[in-house]
């Protein structure tokens, strides 16, 4: 909506993430918006609360660079990938410093952006009776149900200032479209004070209109979009490129080496001077490997009205 | 673009006129069909190119080919930006504090801007089951302010006490301190056949703004059912020009739908 | 997912539409299951709680057939098009006989569906405060936020024994595809024990395939597909039909009178042996004047991975 | 279809078919890659052909092309009949009470089904920093029942007392009997190394049901840190048949990503 909605990566993120600030960055194993988090550790941003329900890759290299002091997550693994060295360090030995850690489920982190999005005081939720979980997190806390009498646990709303997601494809104006895996996305950008959309690419108007259903993401709340290609390296981009899994097993033992780690963000992110050079410092042969082969959806019609319609012809 | 006034216009084209004028800084409206839709399309024309439309069906960002007659027209789909869920749209754009201006219509508005749509009469036995709230209630709650646009103006349409409090006026809601109040301004404009009312303060009354052509003070306080606070500096409704008619009719409601 | 999950209209609302039953028919303005509503007036079923957010033409026609004792919504008009004279009679005189009315706000509609489908206790939601509403509805009730100690407005789960919905299309197994106003199908489906879904088109497996994420309902939660063309007569189905506005303006003449009223469902519901014969009733040149020009959407790629990826080669 | 044990097995591919037997009457399955994967696609390729699989990342009925290398691999997406955001996963899908079946793994297990899979040693400053909940807190409560696939058997693993409760047993949701109860039935099967664990009863705890190829009861007893109840007829786990083994290795997982 605003005339300066696209912009470059460097420029959004100066302009929106502050050191101190709460920062979500989304995307569920699809779309994980790494080009962003790398410019966050170029900027040098430091003392950031940082909220996603599995952290992955991203937070093992954003708390090596020192951008984060607090962890507001689900998980603490890899996926399928294994440990993340960094974030062990941090909890199990304090090395090189402490890291604060807010425990939730995913389904309760789902639901805290979900409260933040509508600006509820607070979501009821049916896990927890008897697990620990709440013993280690006094933010989540239970009310009684005014219609059986008895208790549920509640979560209260995560409200970012910034969150940060990666998408196929956006207009100038903001309307994001995602396909395959949507995760908490649209629940995690409705919560926050302001948002920054990468996009491989940005379409036409007439793109996103074909297809309104497509939109997950209204212009009206999106403050920033910036076309970042290839930006969500190595996770991936349904249609376009694959997760770059050899890198996610590679991860393992750098992470489990700081000085390895400090290298390997000296190189490719630190050293770099924006995303394209670190895309360079990846190779683009290991990244033409990522490419897929089409597979199309197919068209639905959306119909148009062929005349006004008999009343409004009155 | 013209801004000689027009030599003649309707009364819904002079009030379609005043509520566009007052939409040139917002950036979301909420709106239904008729009037709204009608004063929306022309603030877009006018005075704010990058207005945004939002229908409680879902639909943000509408570019209908015709004029549509619902706020679920398959027109304002068709070419749309954004399709979300009511659930989305109730909640996170509307509760979430995403929309700047509602509109709504009333049967009865009442000093501080609560409305009524729900019953003439008592709501166990009503002499008129009206259509209820619909979104009224969400949208008063969580507009960042709202526009009532009344066909009528009486003391019947402006009670001294309203027959039932669809949506509350943040003045009424304040009553209940324990609650957490709603975070919408509520009222802020009411543009009816005799002028335009405005409240300035969020826990403030309702005073008469402006008036209409040919319209006097004294007729608008008679018209309305307590004693109606009158700004210090009433001025006349602006007569739309000769171009927003122009618009109005050649442009955005060519087949005289709601202009009638 | 069951073998039998392809059934006729009639087969579907016999097995799951009991007297005394607690319905849902969704459908914003689009989609609207009047197929599905006109054979339930066609078996005589009665005593019916009938949920939907606007009830539309079709909560005039099932109370006037005596279907309905219990009316769950949030608006009691006809869009734009009016009143609905038969709600009216019987809320305003009982005329014939009183209607029971529970009486909510949209977003409190989308919640009570919302927290039916989550299997939760209760929603909170922001309106009401200030409001007659909660006032003439004791199911409106208040908890403690704990976070603020102030008090919101929370509304009850809603658990329709079946809610119906018509759609675009859906596969054999019961995948539902719907595009355009999608309203409150997705939660209103997942609150009910049981659930029917009448579409224009059942569509190969492949079809559903190729687009995963137009798939509003998957099979899971789907009881009965029926293929009913032109099912959502005189509502409409983006990219099929448009709305029969000069019926719904029609309509409020025909309410107005009892006598019309019961003349038009004993000519088009109660005397057409089923569907197809209801729009032989309406005239097919009539129909064919709701027809719209195409509007395709575009195409969007989801990919296909090369070859097992170098990790899987291993 | 052959019958016939094979001759030779691992461990592994033991456990695999023991587990898919037990999916012939699950509509739904809720499961992570790896060992679950391999035993749903074996079920639907044997004893149950119109099972539904459901991943945490909003995928329902994934068609995968080649074997998933995670839960939210684009080949899983790929040809799927529905993805749905996470919020609707697990909120309507599974809190909903739309998952028969959910797998789990767990770092330690106790006698009614509890587990955890957040530390060992202490939450504020643990030996090990295991990785948390994920959605295992919110299977636990909603799932239909519970399949845990634990590839060790020791005390450490069965802890009389675990050391974190990540995801609770209804036995212990109980103690806390002014909430309401969750509505799984917890943890119902445990299949190990050594042999497979069942709870009979909602409010029970695990007893050894089944013992594996060359394993003795009193092996189990002694690999599990409680007094580990014995049920009455304890049989030997059916070993996979030639064909499973085909199916698994020459079919399913020719990769050999979790065929190990």
């Amino acid at each position: 909506m605003h005339s300066d909605t696209v912009v470059s990566l460097p420029e959004a993120i100066e302009r929106y993430v502050e050191d101190g600030a709460t920062v979500a960055l989304e995307g569920f194993s699809h779309l994980i918006p790494f080009a962003a988090g790398h410019e966050i550790i170029r900027q040098g941003i430091s003392g950031l609360t940082f909220c996603r329900l599995t952290p992955d890759l991203l937070s093992d290299m954003m708390i090596a660079a020192d951008c984060v002091d607090r962890l507001v997550c689900s998980f603490f693994a890899s996926g399928s990938a294994g440990s993340l060295y960094e974030v062990r360090r941090r909890i199990e030995s304090a090395d090189p410093r402490p890291l604060a850690v807010e425990e939730y489920s995913h389904h309760a982190m789902t639901l805290r952006y979900h409260a933040g999005a509508a600006r509820l005081p607070f979501a009821p939720i049916g896990s927890f009776v008897g697990s620990d979980i709440p013993g280690i997190n006094p933010d989540i806390r239970s009310v009684v149900d005014p219609y059986s009498g008895k208790k549920t646990y509640v979560v209260p709303p995560l409200n970012p200032d910034v969150t940060i997601i990666h998408a196929q494809r956006a207009d100038r104006n903001g309307n994001v479209q995602i396909w395959g895996i949507t995760g908490t996305q649209q629940e995690a950008v409705y919560a926050a004070d302001h948002v920054i959309v990468t996009v491989e690419e940005i379409v036409d108007d007439e793109v996103v209109r074909s297809d309104p259903n497509r939109t997950l993401i209204p212009a009206h709340a999106v403050d920033a979009v910036c076309e970042v290609r290839t930006g969500a390296h190595p996770s991936y981009v349904q249609g376009s490129y694959d997760r770059d899994n050899a890198f996610y097993r590679e991860w393992t033992a750098i992470s489990k080496d700081p000085a390895r780690l400090q290298e390997w963000l000296d190189v490719h992110v630190r050293g770099a001077r924006d995303h394209a050079e670190y895309l360079e410092s990846i190779g683009h042969d290991r990244l033409r490997g990522l490419l897929v082969d089409p597979r199309p959806s197919g068209v639905v019609d959306y119909g148009r009205r062929m005349q006004p319609s008999e009343g409004s012809l009155k | 673009m013209s801004t000689a006034s027009a030599k003649d216009f309707t009364e819904t084209e002079l009030i379609v006129c005043a509520a566009a004028k007052m939409l040139a800084r917002s950036r979301t409206v909420f709106a239904g069909v008729g009037l709204p839709t009608l004063a929306v399309d022309l603030a877009h024309r006018t005075v704010n190119p990058s207005i945004q439309l939002i229908y409680e069906s879902g639909v943000a960002g509408a570019h209908p080919e015709s004029m549509a007659e619902g706020i679920a027209d398959s027109v304002v789909v068709s070419g749309a930006e954004a399709v979300v869920s009511m659930h989305a749209l109730f909640g996170y754009v509307l509760q979430g504090g995403n929309v700047d201006v509602g509109f709504l219509g009333a049967a009865q508005v009442d000093r501080f801007g609560s409305l009524n749509t729900t019953v003439i009469g008592d709501w166990e036995s009503p002499k008129v089951r009206l259509p209820g709230s619909g979104g009224a209630a969400d949208i008063m709650a969580n507009a960042g302010e709202v526009f009532v646009v009344l066909r009528r103006h009486d003391p019947a349409a402006f009670p001294a006490e309203l027959d039932f409090v669809t949506s509350a006026s943040p003045v009424r809601a304040a009553e209940q301190p324990d609650f957490i109040q709603p975070r919408g301004f509520g009222v802020s404009t009411v543009i009816t056949p005799l002028g335009i009312l405005r409240r300035r303060e969020r826990l403030g009354e309702l005073e008469l703004s402006e008036v209409h052509p040919g319209v006097t003070v004294e007729q608008v306080q008679e018209a309305t059912g307590w004693d109606l606070a009158v700004a210090e500096d009433v001025t006349q409704t602006q007569a739309p020009t000769a171009e927003e008619v122009r618009l109005l009719r050649d442009e955005i409601d060519t087949v005289r739908l709601y202009l009638r």
